[in-house]
């Protein structure tokens, strides 16, 4: 039986919104991921950090305040330097500035490294659906009986 | 608790003027643009700024007059875009004050970032920013802001250690500044101590209170809504009691109270009612009953929906809250909430959705003792015309109302049939309920037509003129002009 | 008054099947479509509905769960388009029930200019009619609306003579009608006499009497807001409760009584109080204690601002008083009120606005006694607080602040700061009131503590599941997802 | 001193909206024109028989509920039959179905043979001040002396 997929969880930049993130916390808990929440304000350097310490399978940055796109240039790279190139990055939130065309909006982001992009409003258990898929766990029970 | 002790100001709380200049050199040199604040500079340019620029002064005459203000939130990291867009709020939007709303890098006092992101705009062609970077554009460029428009314009942030963008705000020419040492800490912020921004926020009201003394009055305004997230009432109003106290004792005279609305009428209405009193009891009991206090509500800051039908509901929703607790202001929110930085376009519309609702619900308050009565005239009325109906149609209701038509026992207002009487003439009464203004032959008591005829005296005096068919035909097209009441121009 | 004579129902009012069925013969033979009527063939129809696309059956479930159903206006010329905007409403609209509204042409019973009209918008490719021409049409065109909406669909126009109408729409599956001899006349005609409408809609009427025998029950909606302009709440109350009484003589078992918003809140909620009362009370009183009365509220019916921000204010205004009114139903405007018969995109966001605020409202209601007591609750709890923080400050109010949130005595839900203790959590009670679920430290009085504790165990409790973050959660999605209180899903 | 100018005024077709035609007579009548009010639902020979007792000196036609277009084809080629075929015609109100671009409905209305088209929502004292231009009348103190 596998070990619980871990995921390290934060708000990028000097973004301080703070109810998304522990409502994804709940939900990623839920269904039975191991989740290292950093909170707000995390720095691309403590999200790897993280990653790294922990072993995570995946670095889940949300962003909602608008500077998404300078905040996580560079984190792919980062991410390689570190070692830990091929890890899952997955963004979520308010991620650019004013209403764009999502297309555009992914586009860019996919482009800057990150392997799932998603748009406002997203629920949470799109992410669980996409996270099991991409880590490869069965549904919830599996996952629990780990 | 010791009552006598703690209800006298502590003149050794405020900040010693000495230690407070020297901390400022340093503040002036965190950012090259702080070079440019010169306070004998500022008094003089506030000195000569238009009474209508002025922010205290538009509040004062709104709480005079039981108005409520509108005011959205607004900023662009380009000086042009956002004098355009500020342009546009105040000309499209109708807009009664404006915002400057400060960038998070600035707020997060990383000015080399919010440099970064100024170019990084420029270069793109997209906004990169979530807002206006004050302190890198400077006090010139800022006055731009000031000079271009007609209204009084405050800064909106969010920022833990707000002081050099006080000092070069206020510089700049604008009136009010928002935020307090709690309110722009604790929601706004992860590692910040508290002692830390009470300290900074001392600053900035110690600051203020220098252009109080000078004459020059400039409006603070405690951040209300908190984490804009289901904040009970009673922890938002004692952060706001308490940031009042604060920002008093450094000298400010002049403040607006504010509160994120929950959503249920009656506990929003009691909230803004209750916050006022309580915010006037605790600085007259501290010896501060000489500022100036005016309220604001903030249209709900919680999450919204995405689609911007359903976004207008939860505006209006606010609106109507803001407009039956008489508050002073209100801070709008835009149909394109849960989507991102609106267009100024969305944001001019979430503040033509308030003034409808602000002017057509101006008339009215929620003392909802009126709720009984007005059931009981309606009730009493309703039961005069049908009684009598079904008295001359002797058993035959058909018949009734073909002689109450012919008798004007039935008459219906405006309509186009000729067996209509069309001789009864309603009008609205000065709370915007529909009266009757002349009852034609409507078989009421005598108590309902006097009932009636008082509430248009009432009115009649109250707008200064006769009651006439020119008040009627203002009513008809009150409400696609925007008010209820359909008042004379 | 007689009140005794007045007070039953004289049986001799009801039209005799006989004379009845040998007027029918000569209504029918008015315009070609009439030869497809056949009573047995509509009972037929009828039977084979799904109960989900029955007015009566949606209208009572509504009833009994205090839910508010919204319902557009909207009819064009052609059959296509009608069921392509039908099918818009309903999907992208929200809508709870449809309306099928008749243009003003078949409405005077000119149906050769209507005729003319589907003519000339089939050639012209756009709509010459400002509604659906259903007597045109024909029994199997009509049908075709029943078969392809999963909505029930009510006829709503403005008819003074609606004998044909009503024949053909029912037997076509329609199970809604709106209108009434008077309602449909005075505001609706220049020269045709109260006994002439009054007696053609006892027609109507005495059909759909002959329905409700055959078991079939088609609701009846007296069309309340007359001319919509400022018509005081007594005379359309009278109208309503008068054309019931005429309607229930004839046979009729299911009604709504309708309204106008005038646009004051606390007037228009004690309306539509009173409405149901009196007209509950009334038909008791001649011996119709067992008809089914239903409200609807219509959204302000005068003339509307022509900017779409603007008319939305004045859509969320209406949808406002339908949840506090508690109403059955409620008949949505559109943005594009003021301009013309509106397009189906914007049908649909008055539509949804409408919805959101329903949903958003539901909870609520405008009882405010409550008022003044939640006004104590406030003060009390905030004193608590702030007086706590001063005791702690020593003179200090910086201090106390800084030790109160050590201590948790201040305490803001969801903030990010790590100086914030975070134990406070916050959920809505039943009313969508904001309320305190887990105290953690906050200093509030035992009384106060035990005030929330109850206010969330009764909503717990109607909810049916533990009071648990679940439920906290809940509530802060609710507003996005259309609600104030976040119920279980 | 000019007599005073009668316009005759009404809703035309099978549209009964009785509100705007008060306030449209209250209006023009403070403005010192002689007020002939057909009131709703004035057919095209009502008008124009209006128009030839009364000597009137414009056709003010209002229409609201949408079948303006239907009502008034022919109204102008009537007039001319009967022997007034200069006078002049105005119409406003919502006079088509639906939203439209107000150019191109004006255009077909100014084709129809009317002087002056009026948008939804138009000020009666627009209608006045283009009245006193058209009929040549000087301001109310004028009139009003008349
Ligand atoms: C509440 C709120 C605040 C509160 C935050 C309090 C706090 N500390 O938490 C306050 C008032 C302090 C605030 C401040 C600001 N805010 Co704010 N805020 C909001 C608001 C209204 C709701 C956010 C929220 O809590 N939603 C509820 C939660 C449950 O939803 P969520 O955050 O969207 O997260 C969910 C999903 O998005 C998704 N999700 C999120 N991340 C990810 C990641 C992945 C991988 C996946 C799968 C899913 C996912 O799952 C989450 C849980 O369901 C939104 C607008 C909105 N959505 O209606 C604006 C909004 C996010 N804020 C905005 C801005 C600009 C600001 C400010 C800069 C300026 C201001 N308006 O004052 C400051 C920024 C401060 C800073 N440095 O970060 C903008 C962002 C603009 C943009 N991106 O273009 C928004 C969109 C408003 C707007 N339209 O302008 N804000
Ligand atoms: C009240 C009203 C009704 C009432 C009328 C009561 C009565 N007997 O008077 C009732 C409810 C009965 C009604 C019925 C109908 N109505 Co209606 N009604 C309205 C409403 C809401 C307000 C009209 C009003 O009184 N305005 C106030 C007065 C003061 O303004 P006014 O009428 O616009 O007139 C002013 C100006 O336009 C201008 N003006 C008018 N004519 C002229 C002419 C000239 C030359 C000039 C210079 C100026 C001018 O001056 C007037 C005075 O200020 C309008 C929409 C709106 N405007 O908000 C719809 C509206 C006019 N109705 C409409 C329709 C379709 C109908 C119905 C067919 C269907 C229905 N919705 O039930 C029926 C038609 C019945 C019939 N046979 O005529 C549509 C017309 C659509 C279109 N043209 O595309 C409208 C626009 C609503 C809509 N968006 O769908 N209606």
């Amino acid at each position: 039986m596998d070990r619980k997929k871990k995921l390290v969880l934060g708000v990028i930049g000097a973004d301080v919104h703070a109810v998304g993130i522990r409502i994804l916390d709940f939900a990623f808990t839920q269904a039975g991921f191991e989740v290292i929440n950093l909170g707000v304000m995390v720095s691309q350097d403590e999200f790897i950090n993280a990653a790294i310490e922990t072993n995570a399978d995946a670095i889940v940055v949300s962003s909602l305040y608008g500077h998404g796109e300078l905040d996580c240039r560079g984190l792919r790279d980062k991410c390689v330097e570190a070692g830990i190139g091929d890890i899952l990055l997955y963004i979520g939130g308010n991620i650019v500035v004013g209403k764009q065309h999502f297309e555009d909006v992914e586009k860019r982001f996919l482009e800057m490294g990150f392997d799932r992009v998603f748009p406002p409003g997203t629920d949470p258990e799109d992410g669980v659906r996409w996270l099991k898929e991409d880590l490869k766990v069965g549904d919830w029970e599996d996952i629990s009986d780990a | 608790m010791p009552e006598s002790n703690a209800s006298k100001i502590q003149p050794e709380n405020q900040i010693p003027l000495e230690p407070f200049m020297i901390e400022r050199r340093e503040v002036l040199s965190a950012w090259k643009t702080g070079a440019e604040v010169d306070l004998e500079d500022g008094f003089a340019y506030h000195r000569q700024l238009e009474q209508s620029k002025k922010f205290p002064v538009k509040l004062s005459a709104a709480k005079a007059s039981s108005t409520t203000l509108i005011q959205p939130r607004a900023g662009v990291p380009l000086i042009s875009d956002h004098i355009k867009l500020l342009t546009y709020l105040q000309n499209e939007g109708e807009a009664d004050l404006l915002p400057t709303t400060i960038d998070s890098y600035t707020r997060q006092n990383r000015y080399r970032e919010a440099q970064n992101g100024i170019e990084e705009s420029l270069r793109s062609g997209r906004a990169m920013l979530n807002g206006y970077p004050a302190v890198n554009h400077g006090v010139e460029t800022n006055r731009q802001i000031i000079e271009s428009l007609d209204l009084p314009v405050q800064i909106r942030h969010g920022t833990p250690d707000a002081r050099l963008l006080a000092e070069i705000c206020y510089v700049s020419g604008f009136t009010s500044f928002e935020g307090g040492g709690i309110s722009y800490n604790i929601p706004y912020a992860k590692n910040v101590s508290l002692e830390k921004t009470i300290r900074d926020w001392q600053y900035v009201d110690r600051l203020t209170g220098l252009y109080q003394e000078a004459g020059i009055t400039i409006n603070r305004e405690p951040y209300g809504p908190l984490t804009g997230t289901l904040v009970p009432p009673c922890i938002s109003h004692s952060v706001a009691i308490l940031e009042s106290l604060l920002a008093a004792e450094q000298g400010v005279r002049n403040l607006t109270v504010g509160y994120g609305q929950c959503g249920n009428l009656i506990q929003d209405v009691a909230a803004m009612n209750v916050l006022s009193k309580l915010t006037e009891e605790y600085m007259a009991k501290f010896g501060f009953g000489d500022a100036d206090i005016t309220t604001v509500l903030h249209q709900w800051m919680g999450g919204f929906p995405q689609d911007e039908a359903k976004a207008y509901a939860v505006i209006c929703w606010g609106s109507a809250v803001a407009a039956l607790a008489k508050v002073t202001k209100v801070i709008v929110k835009t149909p394109q909430e849960a989507v991102g930085v609106p267009t100024m376009e969305a944001n001019a519309s979430g503040l033509r959705a308030t003034k409808q609702m602000i002017t057509m619900l101006h008339d009215q308050s929620i003392n909802t003792k009126s709720l009984d009565s007005e059931k009981e005239i309606i009730e009493a009325e309703t039961r005069c015309i049908v009684d009598k109906v079904i008295e001359i149609g002797e058993g035959n209701i058909a018949a009734g109302v073909v002689r109450a038509f012919q008798a004007g026992y039935l008459d219906i207002p405006f309509a186009p049939s000729k067996y209509n009487a069309g001789k009864l003439l309603p009008a609205r009464d000065n709370q915007g309920a529909v009266r009757i203004f002349h009852p034609g032959a409507i078989p009421l008591s005598k108590d309902l037509l006097e009932f009636h005829k008082e509430k248009i005296i009432e009115r009649a005096a109250f707008e200064k003129r006769q009651a006439s068919f020119q008040m009627v035909i203002d009513d008809v097209y009150a409400i696609s002009k925007g008010r209820l009441v359909g008042r004379p121009r």
